[in-house]
Order: C-alpha cells, then sequence, then structure tokens
C-alpha cells in the first residue's frame, strides 16, 4: 500500500501517537515546538485528503487489515473532508500562536501535559471524522471529550472548574445517550458500520426500538453541540478557559457532534423510514431557531466579552442546524459552509480576545476603553472578524448566510419567515458587535490605565492577522471550501454514491 | 456405590454451608450493635466457606477444578478473617465504643481513646 | 434456569441501586457501590460474559471504589439533605422510563437465537477466528485484531485520564500547612493485616500476569491484568503506607509504563504499515499470516496492561500523595 | 407459558428502571460526588442492554475448545464494545474526581448550590 493510501490511517495515528511523545519532553518550549510540528503534520494531511477528495477518489481504508461490516473502516468523503480541514486548521493555527499566551497562564511544568491533551483532543476530534464505524465513534468521541475537559480545567482562573464539571457531567451523559442509540440499532440490525447499518434497516420490521434510538442519539449529540435547550454548559465552559483553548475548542469542538448529528440522520435513518424527514424537521428547525433568537438576544445584553462572544457561538450552532433541518441539497451545502465560516470568524475573534487579555487583565467591556489606541492591530483584526461574523458582503459569513437565505426560500412555505429571522438574528449580531467597536474605540480609557502603544506579541499578532486575511479571502473566493460543500449535500442528500 | 456415597456427602455438606450462610444474614440483620454483627458476618466467612468449597471439591473429582477451589478456598480463608479483624481495629480506633466497655479492659491499661 | 438467576440478581441490582441514591453517608454510598458493581458482575458472568464480568469485578468493584475513596478522604464524607420538591426530576425521569418499558416490547426476547444480533457479524467471528487466528477465546480475538482500532482508541482514552489527573491535580494545594507533611503511613501499628498482606500480595501480581498472559486461552486479557496488578500494588500501599510503595515503584516508572505502553500499541500498528499491510494488521508481521496475528495479540496486550496498570497506580498515587499534602 | 414470555423482557425493564435511577441521582443531588456515583449507576445500565443481547438460549462463553464438535456460543461482539465502556467509565469517573478535589481545596465546599453561590 503505498504511503498515499494510508492517510485516512495516519490522519489520525500522526497526532495521537505523537502525544505520548510531547509527555516526555521535559525541557521549556520543547514540548510546544513538538505539539506544533504534530498539529502542522495533521493539517498537511488534512490538506492532501481534501485534495484527494476534490478530484473525485473517496478513501475508505479497511483498519486492521479486515473488510468494512467485520473490521472498522475509515471514509473520507467530502463533508468530513471539509470538517477535517476545518478541526486541524483551527488545531494547528492555535498551536501555532499558543506558546506566549500558554506561559502566562500555565507552569511550565505542567505543559508537557497539556500540549499533550491538547493533541489527543485533535487526534480525538479527526478520529470521529474519519470513522465510518458507530461504536468507533464512541470511542474517539469519548478521547476528545477527556482531552477538552482537561484542557478547559487548564487555566488558573477557579471558576473554570465547577464549570468544566458542570461540561463533564452533561458530555457523558450525552456520550452514553449516543452509547443507548447505537446500542438499539446494533439490536435490531445486527451490524456497526454505518453504510452497512443505512443498507440493513430498512428491512426492520419493529420500528418502535429504531425511532427510540433515534431519539436517544439526536438528543445526546444536541447535548454534545450545545444545541439550544442543551447549550447551558458552553458559556461558562468557554469564557473560564484559558484564552488559547477557547479558539480551538470554540472553532471546532462543537461542529464535530453537529457533522456526527446530520452523517447519522441523513444517511442511516432518512430515506428508509418513511416520515422521519418530517419528524427531524419538526425537531431540529424550532430548535435551531429559537436558539438563534434567544442566544443573539442574550448576547446583545452580555458585559464580558468571552461570554458574549461564546453566547453568540450557541445562536452560530443555531444557524448549522437549521441549514441541516432544511434536508435539501441547498440546506446542507449552506450547513456545512457556515460551520467553515463561522470556525473562520470566531477562530479570529477569540485570537483577537487572546491578544487583548496580553494588557487587560479584566475582559469586562466596561473596562476595555482605550484599546484601539494601545492594540490598533489587534482591534482591526477583531473588527475584520466581527463583521465575517455578522456577514458583510465580501467576508466569508455572507457566503453562508447568503446560502442560507436561498435555502430557506426552497424550502417551500416556510421560506419567508425564516428569512426573517436570518435578517433579524444578523441585526442583532451587528448590535453586539457594534457594542464591542464601541468599548474599544470611543470608550474613555479608565483613569489610571496608561495609553502608550503596547501591541500583542508578534507570533500572537501575526496568527490573528493571518486568520482574519482568510476570512476576507473565503468572502472573495469561496470556490474551495464550496465545492466541498456541494460535493457532502450530494452525497448525503443527493443520493449519489 | 461409592459414587453415591460421595455425592451424598456433597450434598450433605454443601447444605450445611448453605444453612450457615443463611444463619450469618440473619445475624447480621437482627444483633444489635456492630461488634456482634461482625461475629455473625465472619461466620460466613469461615465455617460457612469451609463446607462449601469442600463439597464442591468433592463433586469435581480428581481435576484441575479441585485444584483451583482449593486455591479459592485457601485465599478466602485468608482474607476473610483479616478484613474483619482490620474492620473491627478500624471501628475501635475512630471511637466506637463496645457495650459496657468502661474504658477499662479486664488488665487494667486503658482502651486507645 | 437463567431466568431464576437473572430475576434474582437484577431485582437484588434494582435495590442496590435505589439504595445507593437515598443514602447520606457517602462512605455507605461508595461501599453500596462497589456491592453494585459487583452485582452487574455477576449478571455477566450468568449471561456468558466472562471476560466482561472479569473486568468489571476488577476495574469497577476494585478500583473504582479506592478511587472514591482516596477523593472522599480528601472532601467531605457526608451529604446535606436537599429538601423541597422532588416532582420535577421524578416526572421527567418517569417519562424516559416509562418510554423505554414501551420501546422494550419489540426488542428481541432474552436468549432469543433468531435475534438479527445472531445473524449477521456474530458467525463470521465465530467461524473465521480458528482460521485466521487459531486462538480459542474469541472475544480477545476480536478486541485486538478484528477491531484493534477501537483498544487503541481504548488505551488512549486511559493514557488521557492519566495525564488529565496528573495535570489537574499537579497544581500545589493553596493551604500548605506549616508542618511538615507527616509521612501517611498506612495501617501504622496494625500486625495482622501486615503480615497477610505481605503474603498476598505476591500471588495477586502473579495472577496477575497468569490473566495477562493467558488472554487468549480464557478470560483475560490486557484490561483486566492491568486492573488486577493496580490492585495487588495499592493493596501493598494501603499497607505499608505511600511512601514505601513509591519506593517500590516510582513515579518515573509509572509513568513510562504508561507512555511505552500506549507507544508500544502505536508502534506495532505502525510496524504493520511500514512491512506493507494496514495499520494494525499483524498478519504481515511474520511469515506465517495465523503466527503473526498471535504475536501482534500478545504484543499489543501487553501493551494495554502495562498502560492500564501505570494509569491506574499513577492516579492513585496522585489521590494519595494529596493526602499527606493538605 | 404468558409469564415465560414477560420474562424475556424483565432485562430490559431492569435497564430502564437503573438508566432512570441514575440519571435522578444525576440531576436531583447537589452533592457532586454524589452526582459521580449517579453518572457510574447511568452507564452500568447502559452495560447491562449490551450484555443483554449477547446471551443465547443454551450458549456458552464464546471460548472455542478444540475438540467439542458443534457448540452453541454466546454473541461476543457486544463484550468487546462493553470491555470498552468500562474503561471508558472509569476514565472519566478518575477525572471527574480530580476536579472535586481541586473544587474542595478552592471552594472549601463541593455542594453545587453554595459553589454557585461562592462566584
Amino acid at each position: 500500500m503505498t504511503f498515499m493510501e494510508h492517510l485516512p490511517a495516519l490522519q489520525v495515528v500522526v497526532p495521537m501517537l505523537s502525544a505520548p511523545l510531547i509527555v516526555l519532553l521535559q525541557p521549556r518550549g520543547l514540548a510546544w515546538a513538538g505539539a506544533t510540528a504534530a498539529g502542522l503534520a495533521s493539517f498537511a494531511i488534512a490538506i492532501a485528503l481534501a485534495m484527494a477528495v476534490l478530484d473525485g477518489q473517496t478513501q475508505v481504508y479497511a483498519m486492521g487489515g479486515w473488510a468494512a461490516p467485520y473490521g472498522i473502516a475509515l471514509e473520507v468523503d467530502a463533508f468530513s473532508a471539509l470538517v477535517l480541514l476545518l478541526v486541524t486548521g483551527a488545531g494547528a493555527a492555535a498551536l501555532l500562536a499558543a506558546r506566549v499566551s500558554v506561559d502566562r497562564q500555565i507552569e511550565p511544568e505542567r505543559q508537557p501535559l497539556f500540549y499533550a491533551a491538547w493533541l489527543l483532543g485533535l487526534a480525538g476530534l479527526a478520529g470521529i471524522v474519519v470513522s465510518a464505524d458507530a461504536f468507533n465513534i464512541f470511542v474517539f468521541m469519548e478521547i476528545s471529550s477527556l482531552a477538552s475537559y482537561i484542557l478547559i480545567a487548564g487555566g488558573p482562573d477557579r471558576r473554570a472548574l465547577p464549570a468544566v464539571f458542570k461540561y463533564l457531567i452533561m458530555g457523558t451523559i450525552g456520550a452514553t445517550f449516543y452509547l443507548i442509540g447505537v446500542g438499539l440499532i446494533y439490536m435490531m440490525t445486527g451490524t456497526l458500520n454505518l453504510a452497512d447499518m443505512q443498507a440493513r434497516i430498512g428491512d426492520v420490521v419493529a420500528l418502535n426500538p429504531i425511532l427510540v434510538a433515534a431519539g436517544f442519539i439526536t438528543i445526546g449529540l444536541a447535548l454534545k453541540a450545545a444545541v439550544f435547550p442543551l447549550h447551558v454548559w458552553l458559556p461558562n465552559a468557554y469564557t473560564h478557559a484559558p484564552h488559547m483553548v477557547t479558539v480551538f475548542l470554540a472553532a471546532c469542538a462543537t461542529k464535530v457532534a453537529l457533522y456526527v448529528l446530520i452523517r447519522f440522520d441523513s444517511m442511516v435513518f432518512q430515506d428508509r423510514l418513511s416520515d422521519h424527514e418530517f419528524q427531524f424537521t419538526l425537531f431540529a428547525l424550532p430548535l435551531a431557531v429559537l436558539g438563534i433568537l434567544v442566544a443573539s438576544s442574550v448576547a446583545m445584553f452580555e458585559g464580558h466579552l468571552k461570554r458574549l462572544l461564546a453566547t453568540s457561538s450557541v445562536a452560530q450552532i443555531g444557524y448549522i442546524l437549521l441549514g441541516a433541518s432544511f434536508v435539501s441539497e441547498a440546506g446542507i451545502t449552506a450547513s456545512a459552509m457556515h460551520m467553515f465560516n463561522h470556525a473562520l470568524a470566531k477562530g479570529g475573534l477569540f485570537l483577537a480576545v487572546a491578544c487583548l487579555a496580553f494588557h487587560f487583565r479584566d475582559l469586562r467591556l466596561s473596562e476595555l476603553g482605550g484599546a484601539a489606541r494601545r492594540m490598533p492591530l489587534t482591534c482591526a483584526a477583531l473588527v475584520v472578524c466581527g463583521l465575517s461574523l455578522i456577514g458583510v458582503p465580501g467576508t466569508a459569513g455572507f457566503i453562508s448566510k447568503w446560502l442560507l437565505i436561498t435555502a430557506a426560500l426552497e424550502s417551500g412555505l416556510w421560506g419567508w419567515s425564516l428569512v426573517a429571522v436570518i435578517l433579524v438574528s444578523s441585526l442583532m449580531a451587528v448590535v453586539y458587535i457594534w457594542r464591542i467597536v464601541e468599548a474599544l474605540y470611543f470608550q474613555q480609557a479608565s483613569a489610571e490605565g496608561d495609553t502608550s502603544f503596547a501591541e500583542a506579541p508578534l507570533q500572537l499578532l501575526l496568527v490573528t492577522w493571518a486568520v482574519a486575511l482568510l476570512n476576507i479571502f473565503f468572502g472573495l473566493f469561496p470556490h474551495l471550501p464550496l465545492a466541498l460543500a456541494n460535493g457532502s449535500a450530494a452525497l448525503l442528500v443527493g443520493g449519489a454514491p | 456405590m461409592i459414587e453415591l456415597a460421595l455425592d451424598v456427602v456433597s450434598w450433605v455438606l454443601l447444605a450445611v454451608g448453605g444453612a450457615c450462610v443463611l444463619i450469618g444474614g440473619i445475624g447480621g440483620l437482627r444483633l444489635p450493635n456492630f461488634y456482634t454483627r461482625i461475629h455473625a458476618a465472619s461466620l460466613t466467612d469461615t465455617m460457612a466457606t469451609l463446607l462449601i468449597f469442600v463439597g464442591m471439591m468433592l463433586q469435581s473429582g480428581l481435576s484441575l477444578a479441585t485444584l483451583k477451589l482449593f486455591a479459592i478456598m485457601l485465599f478466602l480463608l485468608l482474607t476473610g478473617p483479616t478484613a474483619t479483624y482490620a474492620l473491627a481495629n478500624a471501628a475501635l480506633l475512630s471511637g466506637l465504643k463496645p457495650e459496657g466497655d468502661t474504658g477499662q479492659s479486664k488488665h487494667g491499661e486503658n482502651t486507645q481513646p | 434456569m437463567i431466568y431464576v438467576f437473572a430475576l434474582f440478581l437484577l431485582t437484588l441490582l434494582v435495590i442496590t441501586a435505589v439504595a445507593i441514591v437515598r443514602t447520606e453517608n457517602l462512605f455507605v454510598a461508595v461501599m453500596l457501590t462497589s456491592i453494585f458493581s459487583l452485582l452487574m458482575a455477576a449478571n455477566f458472568f450468568i449471561l456468558d460474559a466472562a471476560d466482561v464480568a472479569l473486568t468489571e469485578a476488577a476495574v469497577g468493584a476494585g478500583v473504582t471504589t479506592v478511587i472514591f475513596l482516596s477523593a472522599l478522604a480528601l472532601t467531605g464524607d457526608w451529604e446535606k439533605p436537599r429538601p423541597g420538591g422532588r416532582t420535577v426530576a421524578l416526572g421527567t425521569v418517569g417519562v424516559l422510563a416509562m418510554l423505554l418499558i414501551y420501546a422494550s416490547f419489540d426488542k428481541p426476547r432474552l436468549g432469543d437465537p433468531e435475534a438479527p444480533v445472531h445473524q449477521h457479524v456474530a458467525p463470521w467471528y465465530l467461524e473465521k477466528t480458528p482460521e485466521y487466528m487459531d486462538i480459542p477465546n474469541v472475544v480477545t480475538a476480536i478486541l485486538s485484531s478484528f477491531r484493534g482500532y477501537d483498544t487503541l482508541g481504548e488505551v488512549f482514552v486511559v493514557f488521557a485520564a492519566c495525564i488529565g489527573v496528573l495535570f489537574i491535580l499537579g497544581v500545589k494545594p493553596a493551604r500548605q500547612t506549616a508542618a511538615a507533611p507527616q509521612p501517611v503511613s498506612g495501617l501504622r501499628h496494625h500486625l495482622i493485616p501486615q503480615v497477610v498482606g505481605r503474603l498476598l500480595v505476591p500471588f495477586i501480581v502473579l495472577f496477575g500476569l497468569y490473566v495477562q498472559f493467558h488472554g487468549e486461552y480464557g478470560p483475560g486479557g490486557g484490561f483486566q491484568a492491568g486492573a488486577i496488578i493496580a490492585t495487588g500494588v495499592i493493596l501493598y500501599a494501603l499497607l505499608e503506607g505511600e511512601a514505601e510503595a513509591l519506593r517500590a515503584v516510582p513515579r518515573s516508572v509509572l509513568l513510562a509504563l504508561v507512555v511505552g505502553g500506549a507507544l508500544l500499541y502505536g508502534a506495532v500498528g505502525v510496524v504493520c504499515m511500514l512491512k506493507g499491510g494496514a495499520f494494525l494488521d499483524y498478519s504481515v508481521l511474520a511469515a506465517d499470516p495465523v503466527f503473526g496475528q498471535q504475536l501482534g495479540i500478545l504484543v499489543i496486550e501487553a501493551g494495554v496492561g502495562m498502560a492500564v496498570c501505570g494509569a491506574l497506580l499513577s492516579i492513585f498515587h496522585a489521590f494519595a500523595a494529596r493526602e499527606s499534602m493538605t | 407459558m404468558k409469564l415465560l414470555e414477560l420474562l424475556g423482557y424483565y432485562n430490559y425493564w431492569v435497564f430502564a428502571v437503573v438508566l432512570t435511577v441514575g440519571l435522578y441521582a444525576v440531576i436531583r443531588k447537589r452533592n457532586l460526588i454524589k452526582k459521580l456515583i449517579g453518572l457510574s449507576i447511568f452507564q452500568s445500565a447502559v452495560f447491562l442492554l449490551y450484555i443483554t443481547m449477547d446471551k443465547v438460549e443454551g450458549g456458552t462463553a464464546p471460548i472455542i475448545q478444540k475438540g467439542v464438535p458443534d457448540q452453541v456460543f454466546s454473541n461476543p461482539l457486544p463484550q468487546v464494545l462493553i470491555l470498552t465502556a468500562i474503561v471508558v467509565g472509569v476514565s472519566t469517573l478518575a477525572l471527574g474526581l480530580a476536579m472535586v478535589v481541586r473544587i474542595k481545596e478552592s471552594y472549601g465546599t463541593i455542594e453545587e448550590h453554595e459553589i454557585l453561590g461562592a462566584d
């Protein structure tokens, strides 16, 4: 087997096996260097996989040499390639910028363990996206969850501990619900491979356990993905986590759970269960709309900068679910694109927050007066990413908002009211981004704060600006992610092989 | 003939062993305080284990299973009483006074507080 | 026949679960959890799951109770009762129970041979294991070779838990007591448990090694062996004192065990890749594929055993060291 | 015969009851360690569901003795899945307990309402 054929396995193995090695790198800074090398290597593998998928070959890899239903198969198609790019890209970028910010928040002797946990999180998320076996997704979901609990609990802030404990309880309940759902499907179909499950689920006579399994899996993954009513753990966990951890998790952790939800619901339950499409829309649409409206309004009145952005993440997850709930090609394309664009916008915003944290101990909006004069570059990057979050034309956010609106119009009678919801929530986004801009630019510096020019360290600033420019680049030339998103929509809903 | 006799003996042993476990259980429920209840519990640990395992060994005759049963019995007979001793000691150390003990044991030296 | 046992043990299970939730004293709750795990292990054994029963007993009853007790020693052991309405919680939970019981009538009955579970993938495993691996224990064959990637993920879950506990408990506690932390020796002046302990610990560790290398022929394998050996060393630590146990198995050895076990498992996979097979495809390891499979299974089970033993011990030492600090 | 028929579903009912007892403990109890105990009960119920599937009437544990002709075996696959799930449960528990210890040190209490009050 040539090197190219091993790529799906290497995508998970490279970060996973480098985690134990990094634990051994005690001398200062070496742990960070090792972790960044592994992160960049996995990003390179993801790019190679995306290129292979773009020119038409979906890679299937039989793990251990055993064929699909008997062994575990890995499969990289358009949808997983897009999410892989997103996960490894966010991981590598956050790692590149992490050294200065982590040095301030975590003692040197604990850093090797911290970076090992980071790589385990990256490997777990990549393992979920690459896997085509239901139970294997559970195992890697546990790895990524444990790693994110460790990362969030790492910070100096004592309030991180109760927040991450709540996240642990709700995350474990979500994963166990998912396990019950997979168990019930396995009980009725006798197989764990996703494609095999899809083939055999049609001729199951007793439908009750399958419907209960669908309920369990959807609720479990909604808990993991912080969908509206089940999102209570997200704001506190992301606010009190170390700054670079928030950058990494906000960009990709919840999206992978949404990826599994969309893949399960459109691949395994969809075309065989008679009226399941209607049930999924009946469940997902109201939650998405509620999530968008409530989370955006809460974000408008939020005082702390990081909590504001975390609450806005819940609203953006609502957008992704809204696109998926149309269960149409346009809908899935819109939700896949919004996964990509939101990661860019929110990743950039939290990077800017990490830069601000260098000179402003307290991140409440009232305390951020005069930041623009002291840190002009950081605030400029923050504004660019904010515009992309709103969806101003010319930025990445606009592309996905536009696709969402076209998908809403196509979805028939409810179309116009949904377009109204999207526009109203975009206006709310304008309001809370403007509140940040007003605090940074027009608010007077508090009395004793010095206003000398003091920018964030170069390394962190460069990565922040790189992500901001990427926001604009993918706003003007979106054909790479768009091609992958269209491919995944055709695959999931269009019934393409 | 020998087979029948062996079977009868092992059934008797198993029945008596079962009865010992039952007595231990009832003792554990009915007896008033902690220290007396340990006596009942240790009955199942020692006497019942011995009877039941010898009964089972007779059933399995001369085979590897008999050796394994003997090893398990030895392990149980070793750990059971030690666990009961450690339990009682920990209770005494944490200040649970046995009934009617006025702090002066027979030999005149004070039992540890 | 199994219905009688199942009926009796499962009812006891439900009673224990309710008792755990109702009791106020946390020590009682932890002891009842240990009994709950033992009952669960007995249930598994009746349902023909010998490997799982051994794991549940060793990991569930053994190590979980030790970790709970060492955590309880650092926090309070009484729970403050919560007055007020229970109706909301009982309501939601009751609805879920009704839903599940309603859905249970379409499921195949216990032990029904025509159930779809026994038709599709399982017979292939039972038929192909003697052919590809020629080892009696099919569960170990699936665990380590057919679904070896799951077990690799599993080893890294244990590895994540180990570095997580070391990372979270790596922070020195704020209220450092002025006096030098007096060495916490186990049951200090209790001769009998120490003598019996010294007699038993070698046999426990020996039994752990037996379970490790007997994994292909009978119930056993890496997880169970790691847990049993860890329980043996924890018994030694409880009796002789934590400092003594650290002298016997120092922290650096533990970290080496965890990292070595995880890397050994991954290295076997990478070697299979280099020799031309897929990741974790052991048949390329040796000339004869069957011998290659057996070699691969033996080596990765050793890796799993090392990782689990090292992880559980370093978690125990992280908690125990915390006691001596505060 | 009807009773024996119903007895076949007894395992699933016990699974449902133990699952809800665990979930009740996690939702209702405010002591963090009691929540973790509830969580481990909740996960043990799922193990029972999987292992109930693997039993075949008259089958033995899936260990193939060489000489013996046509034996009936129980299904080995759920056992493999549950071996993994048990160790996942213990790992999450260990991490949760480490957090409870740190919370006790920084907040002085492990009752959820007192912790939320402190901030």
